[in-house]
């Protein structure tokens, strides 16, 4: 018999092959999920338009989102807030025609999170907005979008890199985010 | 391996989407879960999302009144703390106050009205709505009424005060019934009844301790549970190191160290229950050394003459030389204060020991003036609630009451006898009697557990009320208990509850009590304090005086303290100043023990034990956490062969309990203490089933003078049993083993 | 069993193979049962406190380290007979070591194993564990260089990288060996694992060359690693902690547990598989020198230690010693005195050194006392540090007492499936310490 | 070699010292502090401390940021207690710091020792490193009792099993009068703006807390304090806490 490693490692070709296939597979799969199956921009239970809003009738962000100079959340407006105008505007359209049943049964509307931070860290909106950062740094071009994508990753790094390029008062010191 | 075949292209396939499987699964493993985005339907004037708002109210964990303010966020309260504006408590808070949220947010609440379905006491309830419950109590208490019975209806609560206090007069008056009582355990009724004796009025004044250059004190823990604790601390810091180089001295005289012992420069233990005859000790001595040059020496002299040091020392155990030394020191650093408390509240001759000691204040030209007793002015409306106040002796008339069927129902609220009354008052025994207990209270205490009906209320932190502490602080205040969130629980508060019970009722109830709310009934109440109080030149409106008072959650017309000067005392009276010595149920041979329950500033009579951060409270005397335990002297326990843990029988000829023993290097060979407060067998999972409560062994001595109970007057023998348990504490050694943790000057043994 | 005459090259060849090739049931028994007290004692209980959080110990808010952590010592101790041994005894050309370093190498690379486990299994929050890697990241966190936590991280990699390659490298001709007495699938996983060794002169004086090169590598990072072991302890204030003589405490109380370890190996390995012919008392009685020679620098350190703290006049330092001394865990001190100190000065009388029970027993004891060194460290000084009020005390939990035996299994375990794979007794070094070719009559 | 002499000063030399704005300090008057234990419910209450059970108590696994220690000092009769509150000292050489093997503690620009949760991966290297024994492990995961979790601080976190804590002179709070005095266009917070939780509840005002930079800050004046030590001084720790140790009575 050889005593060709070579030949040795023959044998064992094919188990290599299959699980190498399978990590390529696990690759793909994982790559699909947290592409196609994002969860960074959900269906929301109405189907709000941000371009209608803020392009179309030039609405600016800090009309609803009333405390986002103000204190930590910049805050979803209230559904009287939307009921404001949509006693009037567009009554005969299906979405607003939900928005009303929430509000005749005075039931808050289940929106779903989209930009979300772990309950282990401070963000505070009214730092960010008083220090002159554009809602779009983060949240992307909100004003295209009928439904509200997530663009940022929301993650560490992307925090600290911006931290860094901008300079920021201790920007870089952990306990200024995290709490 | 050139060609693939059929078989390895199927394994291939298979690894890969075995593999994506797997991928797509990790994928969403790491996912976050969905959170929802919950909008306000119609946003609140005052709400801010991420931003707290305070709201000021008033602590009702005792009785001391301070005010508090409540750290709220999205509607939730979050912390307590002191309400600065408050002069009782100056922005501080006791332990007990920040507790409070654990009442509020206490899991073991009862949540809704319940109605008994079994035997009373089997803890079977339904529950019931309100409606119901307010129907049957208030048709019950109709029919009474319509029967001219009303004298029969019995409403019993705790220290209420305020105007909720006089909403329950009102309800009851107009019921055609004038038994309403309070009964709480710690109110000190010895104080008053001494006060009245000297003072000729049933108050308790301002002690100034702020200002005193000597404190001293005969068993008040002044620092930890009597009266106005946190009042007294800021007094006591501000006398230590508040005013510059001058720093006041404090003397305690206990038979067990308390906090403020703990504290004190000088620590003095005498029997059980002679703080009276050594304070006419030291009346003597300053007599006899010419202390005292008022008109009525002559009869002072008199009165004091029994006492000479040396036979007070026979009966106190102190030595002559401590005798003479600390009433030459009291009368040297004035301005003094001599206050009584604690222990010799609770003997047999508590009335005549705090007249005594009262006395000493006499002597020392203490009254009316700053450092010393300051006589409070009259307050923005009267408290009522002193006089309701019923003490044993009352207690058990209302309990023959109870047991010759003279009570058809009876009203308990926030008040717990069936635990802070020893178990000789018979009360559960007289509840038979009763045919319908209705118990208005947030948690399932021992008495609630044997009510009918309960009806549950908002704690103080959901509901409305007012109140004046007492005792004041020199100058008249009055503050406004708002709620500061939403019930958490479908409760009623008292006042609620009481209103809808006067319209259901009907008759003149409704005329008396026309409100629905208990918020417009205050609103209305306090009209009378801004018309008569208020300068007339006062151009904001009620609404304003309203709002304002809200916001500070105080009201008060001044901050100086008016200086009411004090008439020397009757010769009758002083003739009356006498002391006798204590005596003590059980026979000193068979029952060598005086034993000592007290108050912890944790649990204070046992109402804090549902409360789970007080549980884990290290004791601040001896770190124990979550249990009961006999406090002894090493030496006793050394001769007695008992080590920390062993768990010891306490035997009084009223009964016997339980408890492991805890060496307490700061206690007389001779008595042995024990904290109230555990030993509950309801009251929730935090308090439930653990420990004893020392209350139960208590015989029902009384005041010689007044007939409050004397629960420091009860002999006990303790004997060691086989068992043993782990006392749990949080200390390791006590003893700083010669190194130099507390300064350099500390003394080292 | 009684032939002691020298083997003949076949015969070291059919001997030392016949261990690896030929697998009896007694084998499966012992090694089903050492697999079966690895998890039930070993990894169930880790899950268990995976799962519920480091609670399932015994330690507590003053004793926040225990006996994970002196189990981890005491493993880094063993591993250090080995390698260390080995690498020594080779540059020193003692030509006894041929026969017993093979199975000293496997200790120390099984125990650093075992010593590895225990780091994680002491983390609260094991998984994460990545983060004490030096792994360069966006967010500009990395590890702290100043902690001698990370200096552990990187010595315990290294020395088990090292020592890996070590014994890898010094198997190479005898994985040959294996490749040529078999078949089939063995065959052809033994001519991977011998590289195509063909024992050409260049392949060697190339293996001799690396070997000795290795051997020079290994002596200092064996020194250093429980060096650094020993800071994790010395570079805190703890009294009874805070001592420069702690690294070459360790280091030599390494060495010693190490050696009586290969003992306590040899000793099983002799009357297991038949080796006698091999192992010989030449081994023992060599290596009872070498353990009275360390037993006398363990006990001289002790008394250092005892004289340090005595002389130091500070009181932190002198009642810690006194709470070792006399306070509650003493009878464990004075066992471990005993066990470290006394007992080992019997190996003087050659007729106990020459005694294979005896002096497995002796060797037991001494892990014993060892293991309860380690112990002692951190359960009599950790509870009690500068504040009397936040005194203490330890004692391990079920859990801890538990996995502590199930390590001994998983060792066993892992060293039992080692001499189903690599030869335990380095065929080729044994043959050159043989005369020359000779022929059997 | 000039580059690696400045990189080895600045490390000697730490910019805390005076390069940044704060450096947060306390003092406790020990002749105020009546060991009441306000102070340990206020921080309980403030930081999401657990309720841990008795059990737990009993197995010595409480976290109290702050305790209050007890010392006997003589013998019945002539017996006195003294109590000494005990919490993070905050030492500018802190040794829980140096062993932290993912640098979860370190020292900030405000000079405090922090605790980062999330980076802890439970060594406990520092609890043992620390001569105050303030640092307290999650030994488990707490749970609060429904509706308990109500009345959590939505400002602090709440810890995990395998996670070390400590007192962090309520740097929420800190944040809080920070961003408020940015709010108002100032540089600096104001003496007393900043109250941890523990000094707020003092019923004897035996804490003072503020920025040791300003000389004219009550701490920095109570640094001066001629009773004024600091624990276990000898180790050279540089606690951050100045206690006051307790005057003898001039009567």
């Amino acid at each position: 018999m050889s005593i060709s490693v070579r030949d040795a490692l023959g044998t064992f070709k094919k188990p290599a092959v299959i699980s190498i296939i399978g990590l390529i597979g696990f690759i793909i799969g994982y790559v699909i999920d947290v592409t196609v199956f994002s969860d960074a921009s959900p269906v929301q239970p109405i189907n709000f338009s941000h371009r209608m809003h803020v392009s179309k009738n030039s609405i600016p962000c800090l009309h609803c989102h009333v405390y986002a100079d103000k204190t930590p959340s910049a805050g979803v407006p209230g559904v009287s807030k939307c009921m404001g105008c949509h006693k009037v505007i567009a009554t005969e359209h299906p979405e607003i025609q939900k928005l009303a049943t929430y509000w005749e049964k005075r039931e808050p509307i289940p929106w779903i999170k989209v930009h979300d931070v772990p309950d282990f860290v401070y963000f505070t909106h009214k730092r960010h907005v008083l220090a002159g950062l554009a809602c779009q740094e983060c949240h992307g071009p909100v004003e295209n979008m009928d439904r509200v994508t997530r663009v940022s990753s929301l993650k560490m790094p992307w925090c600290v890199d911006c931290h860094t390029k901008k300079q920021v008062e201790n920007g870089r010191d952990c306990w200024t985010c995290h709490k | 391996m050139n060609k693939i075949s059929r078989r390895d292209f199927l394994k291939f396939i298979g690894a890969g989407s075995i593999g994506a499987g797997a991928g797509l699964l990790y994928g969403k493993s790491t996912k976050k879960t969905v959170e929802l985005l919950l909008p306000q339907v119609i946003p609140p004037e005052d709400y801010s999302p991420g931003i707290a708002t305070w709201y000021n109210t008033i602590c009702q964990q005792c009785g001391a009144g301070c005010g508090i303010s409540v750290r709220t966020r999205e509607g939730r309260a979050k912390k307590i703390e002191g309400n600065s504006n408050h002069p009782v408590n100056q922005g501080r808070l006791c332990a007990m106050g920040q507790a409070g949220l654990n009442a509020l947010y206490n899991p073991d609440r009862i949540k809704s009205p319940l109605k008994r379905t079994g035997e009373r006491g089997n803890n079977s309830f339904t529950e019931i709505s309100w409606d119901e419950a307010l129907t049957t109590l208030g048709s019950r208490l109709g029919n009474l009424k319509i029967q001219k019975h009303g004298d029969s209806v019995y409403l019993l609560t705790g220290g209420v005060r305020g105007h909720i206090d006089k909403l329950f007069a009102t309800f009851m008056e107009a019921m055609g019934s004038d038994n309403y009582f309070h009964y709480d355990f710690t109110h000190p009724f010895a104080l008053y009844e001494a006060n009245r004796i000297i003072f000729g009025e049933e108050i308790i004044p301002y002690y100034d301790i702020n200002n005193a250059n000597y404190v001293l004190s005969f068993g008040a823990d002044y620092l930890g549970t009597w009266i106005s604790p946190v009042h007294y601390s800021l007094a006591y810091g501000h006398l230590r190191q508040g005013r510059g180089n001058q720093r006041g001295k404090c003397v305690q005289i206990e038979p067990r160290m308390s906090l403020t012992g703990a504290n004190a420069d000088e620590w003095i233990t005498c029997l059980p229950g002679t703080e009276g005859l050594l304070a006419m000790g030291l009346a003597h001595v300053i007599m006899n050394d010419g202390g005292y040059t008022g008109s009525d020496q002559n009869e002072w002299m008199q009165a004091v003459t029994p006492y000479s040091p040396s036979v007070v020392s026979r009966q106190t155990g102190v030595e002559v030389r401590d005798i003479t030394r600390l009433a030459h020191e009291f009368m040297k650093h004035q301005p003094g204060l001599a206050i009584g408390g604690g222990h010799t509240e609770g003997n047999t001759n508590a009335v005549a020991s705090l007249t005594a000691i009262n006395a000493l204040n006499y002597l020392s030209g203490n009254l009316g003036k700053p450092g010393g007793i300051i006589f409070n002015p009259e307050p923005a409306f009267p408290n009522m609630s002193i006089k309701r106040q019923a003490n044993y002796t009352q207690m058990l008339e209302l309990i023959t009451a109870m047991t010759n069927k003279g009570v058809d129902i009876l009203l308990v609220h926030n008040t717990n006898p069936v635990f802070n009354l020893p178990p000789a008052a018979k009360f559960i025994e007289a509840l038979h009697g009763v045919p319908l207990l209705v118990s208005l209270s947030s948690f399932m205490d021992e008495t609630t557990a044997l009510a009918d009906l309960v009806l549950p209320t908002h704690t103080y932190l959901e509901a409305w009320g007012d109140d004046i502490p007492e005792p004041g602080v020199g100058f008249p205040i009055a503050s406004i208990s708002q709620p500061v969130v939403k019930p958490v629980y479908n409760t009623q508060s008292i006042g609620d509850i009481i209103l809808a019970l006067a319209h259901q009722i009907g008759g003149e109830l409704p005329v008396a009590l026309p409100w629905t709310q208990t918020e417009d009934y205050l609103k209305d109440s306090w009209k009378k304090i801004y018309q008569e109080r208020t300068p007339v030149d006062a151009t904001a409106g009620f609404d304003d005086f309203w709002k304002a008072a809200l916001m500070s959650g105080v009201w008060g017309e001044n901050k100086t303290r008016p200086l009411i000067k004090f008439d020397r005392l009757s010769n009758n009276q002083i003739q009356k100043i006498h002391v006798s010595q204590p005596s003590f149920a059980g026979d000193e041979k068979d029952y060598p023990f005086v034993l000592l329950p007290y108050l912890t500033q944790t649990f204070y009579d046992g109402r804090g034990a549902n409360l789970p951060w007080l549980q884990e409270l290290p004791d601040p005397m001896t770190s124990i956490v979550y249990s009961s335990w006999v406090e002894l002297n090493p030496k006793t326990a050394n001769r007695l062969g008992i080590s920390e843990g062993d768990v010891l029988e306490v035997q009084s000829i009223a009964g016997t309990i339980r408890a492991p023993a805890f060496l307490y290097p700061a206690i007389r060979p001779d008595v042995i203490a024990m904290p109230i407060g555990q030993g509950h067998s309801h009251y929730g999972r935090y308090a439930q089933n653990r420990g004893v409560n020392p209350m139960t062994i208590l015989a029902p001595e009384v005041d010689d003078t007044n007939g409050a109970l004397a629960w420091s007057a009860t002999r006990v023998r303790i004997t060691k049993t086989e068992e043993r348990i782990r006392i749990i504490k949080t200390d390791g050694v006590t003893r700083t083993l010669g190194r130099q943790i507390l300064g350099n000057n500390s003394v080292h043994t | 069993m009684s032939d002691y005459r020298e083997p003949t090259y076949a015969e070291v060849n059919r001997d030392i193979l016949r261990t690896l090739l030929e697998t009896g049931s007694r084998y499966w028994i012992v090694f089903g049962i050492t697999a079966t007290i690895a998890i039930v004692c070993f990894y169930i209980p880790w899950i268990y406190q995976w799962h519920v959080g480091l609670g399932a110990s015994g330690q507590s808010r003053s004793d926040v380290w225990g006996t994970y952590l002196s189990n981890f010592i005491f493993w880094i101790g063993l591993s250090h007979s080995g390698t260390l041994l080995s690498a020594v005894l080779h540059i020193t050309r003692s030509g006894w070591r041929k026969a017993i370093y093979r199975s000293a190498e496997a200790m120390t690379l099984f125990s650093l194993m075992t010593a590895a486990f225990f780091v994680l299994i002491h983390l609260g929050r094991v998984w994460f564990v990545h983060w004490s890697v030096p792994v360069p990241n966006q967010m500009g966190l990395w590890p702290n260089f100043r902690s001698p936590l990370l200096f552990d991280v990187m010595a315990i990699t290294t020395y088990l990288t090292a020592s890996s390659i070590f014994i890898y490298m010094g198997s190479v001709p005898d994985y040959a060996a294996v490749r040529d007495a078999s078949t089939g699938l063995r065959r052809r996983l033994y001519t991977i694992f011998s590289f195509g060794w063909r024992g050409t002169a260049r392949e060697w004086h190339t293996l001799g060359w690396a070997y000795t090169f290795f051997a020079v590598f290994v002596i200092p990072l064996a020194v250093s690693v429980h060096s650094i072991v020993s800071w994790d302890f010395a570079m805190s204030l703890v009294p009874g902690l805070h001592h420069t003589i702690f690294a070459p405490y360790f280091v030599c109380g390494a060495i010693y547990s190490g050696t009586a370890g290969i003992v306590t190996v040899m000793y099983l390995l002799r009357r297991c598989l038949n080796l006698e012919r091999y192992i010989r008392e030449i081994h023992l009685d060599n290596l009872g020198k070498l353990l009275i020679a360390l037993s006398l620098i363990w006990a001289y350190i002790n008394i250092l230690e005892l004289f340090t703290g005595w002389y130091s006049g500070s009181s932190f330092q002198y009642e810690a010693l006194t709470y070792k001394l006399f306070g509650y865990y003493a009878p464990l001190y004075w066992e471990m005195i005993l066990f470290c100190a006394f007992i080992p000065q019997l190996i003087f009388w050659k007729k106990i050194r020459s005694s294979w029970n005896i002096m497995f027993v002796i060797s037991i004891l001494i892990n014993i006392g060892m293991l309860t060194e380690r112990f002692l460290i951190v359960s009599t000084s950790l509870p009690r540090k500068f504040l009397p009020n936040a005194f203490g005390f330890y004692f391990p939990s079920l859990v801890e007492i538990s996995i502590t035996i199930g390590s001994f299994a998983l060792f066993a375990t892992l060293f039992l499936i080692f001499i189903k794979w690599t030869p335990c007794v380095s065929i080729y070094e044994v043959k050159e310490t043989l005369k020359p070719l000779r022929r059997v009559e | 070699m000039g580059k690696m002499r400045d990189k080895l000063k600045q490390y000697l030399k730490p910019g805390y010292y005076e390069k940044y704005d704060y450096h947060w300090g306390m003092t406790i008057d020990l002749d105020r502090c009546t060991g009441c234990e306000a102070c340990v419910v206020a921080c309980q209450a403030e930081n999401n401390l657990p309720i841990v059970g008795e059990k737990r108590f009993k197995e010595r696994r409480e976290i109290k940021w702050l305790r209050v220690e007890r010392y006997w000092e003589g013998e019945y009769p002539n017996i006195k207690l003294r109590f000494i509150p005990m919490l993070c000292q905050h030492c500018d050489q802190a040794p829980c710091e140096t062993p932290c093997p993912v640098a979860a503690t370190y020292h900030n620009q405000d000079g405090l020792n922090t605790q980062i949760y999330n980076r802890c991966i439970g060594t406990r290297t520092c609890a043992v490193y620390c001569p105050y024994e303030v640092r307290y492990f999650n030994w488990f995961t707490y749970k609060w009792d429904e509706p308990l979790e109500q009345q959590l601080n939505p400002d602090v976190t709440v810890r995990e099993k395998g996670v070390m804590e400590k007192c962090t002179f309520c740097i929420q709070r800190i944040r809080q009068a920070k961003d408020h005095a940015k709010d108002d266009g100032r540089r600096r917070v104001r003496d007393g703006e900043v109250t941890p939780a523990c000094v707020q509840s003092c019923p004897t005002k035996a804490m003072v807390f503020g920025d040791l930079n300003d000389p004219n800050s009550r701490v920095s004046k109570m640094y001066k304090n001629p009773r004024g030590y600091k624990v276990l001084e000898e180790l050279n720790t540089l606690p951050k806490i100045v206690y006051l140790k307790k005057a003898d009575s001039d009567v």
